[in-house]
């Protein structure tokens, strides 16, 4: 089953969500990354994203897969889009199911977290003033 | 000799010019095989900043260069 | 402005989270509080809410304004239901916009964990084997 | 003497048998106006575990009963 997935086109949440029903849900915590009109000071118009497809795909499942180990977890999943984004636009999303808030919560901080650290996607700022830069923070 | 593919991302495809290449080099490592591609290219990013993969696995800067491998240089990621 | 309430019905997160739309907003935190189907090894089977109304939603209304001091958020809400809930049906929604994601987590956290532990809300459970139990915990 | 309206929640409530009553006590404290409630209707929470408030803000029970004010009892809550 694939936890994790690359979207080439803006995605609805509310499927993603349902995909997590559960009666044994107690908690379930998510966190939305968009693309915010600034950026360390700089207007930002919009945003590209770029993935080394096969190898992002392979290590989104395993940060899922290691939240499950280390999370008294029920269910999870991350979904990040590629290419051209607006501003408000949703880059990326995670949502984890669990009996309780602590590991609901803690989950879904180590999902996003790793994903932004490890997972091979790359985002180009395109900046109000004229412009684009590749971010290798 | 081993002639392999390399797959350019970001900061490095733009400086590259090209998403892929297929190259033929001597460089005993991956390691070795950065640097050289480094002088032809340009590249601003040195080999401490990056991570590699070979056939869509991380692998190690120490690892062999192999012949018909696909490679590819990893930039820091910036997604999220 | 009222950024905590009580809804005596159902209610849907879609107009909450988009009252939250915010071109700075990076991050979005969110928490779902739903009916679970068992509590402290006991099946349950549905649950009714009760508030006292007027000083919950002070009370509601407070932890918000707490949350705005110690976080640097942009926005926040909280629903709380009241009434009879079946399996799965969602009790509590916390929402949080920020820049960063670390305020936003922070903040969504620090919401439902004091509404939980001070806003005037009680629970009865319904059992499956029979009968009911106010929680207080 | 003063007369005040009482409002009980949850468990008080079932224990009471009215959401409210209007009662009149010679109570000098919210405590001692809470104990003389709980000897009459037998509430098996203690004060301790218990909050107040008057007039739908967080009193103290050191406060004095006052004519006129309405008054809960607020059991833990157990909300989200």
């Amino acid at each position: 089953m694939s936890r994790f997935s690359l979207s080439p086109k803006p995605f609805g949440i509310a499927p993603l969500r349902h995909a997590l029903d559960d009666g044994r849900a107690g908690a379930f915590a998510a966190f939305e990354g968009r693309v915010r009109n600034h950026n360390e000071g700089r207007a930002v118009d919009g945003l590209h994203y770029e993935a080394y497809a096969a190898l992002a795909e392979a290590e989104g499942e395993r940060v899922l897969a290691e939240a499950f180990e280390r999370f008294d977890i029920l269910d999870a999943r991350c979904v990040h889009r590629t290419g051209d984004l607006a501003i408000g636009e949703l880059a990326v999303w995670v949502g984890v199911t669990a009996a309780h808030r602590d590991a609901a919560f803690a989950a879904c901080r180590y999902v996003i977290d790793e994903v932004k650290a490890r997972v091979p996607i790359w985002k180009r700022e395109r900046y109000a003033e004229g412009g684009e830069d590749w971010q290798h923070p | 000799m081993a002639r392999v593919t390399v797959l350019y991302f970001a900061s490095l495809r733009d400086a590259a010019g090209v998403a892929s290449e297929s190259v033929q080099s001597d460089a005993g490592t991956l390691r070795g095989f950065y640097a050289q591609l480094r002088e032809r290219h340009g590249f601003a990013l040195p080999v401490e900043r990056l991570r590699v993969a070979v056939g869509g696995a991380f692998a190690s800067w120490d690892d062999a260069l192999r012949e018909g491998s696909e490679i590819a240089f990893i930039p820091p990621v910036s997604g999220g």
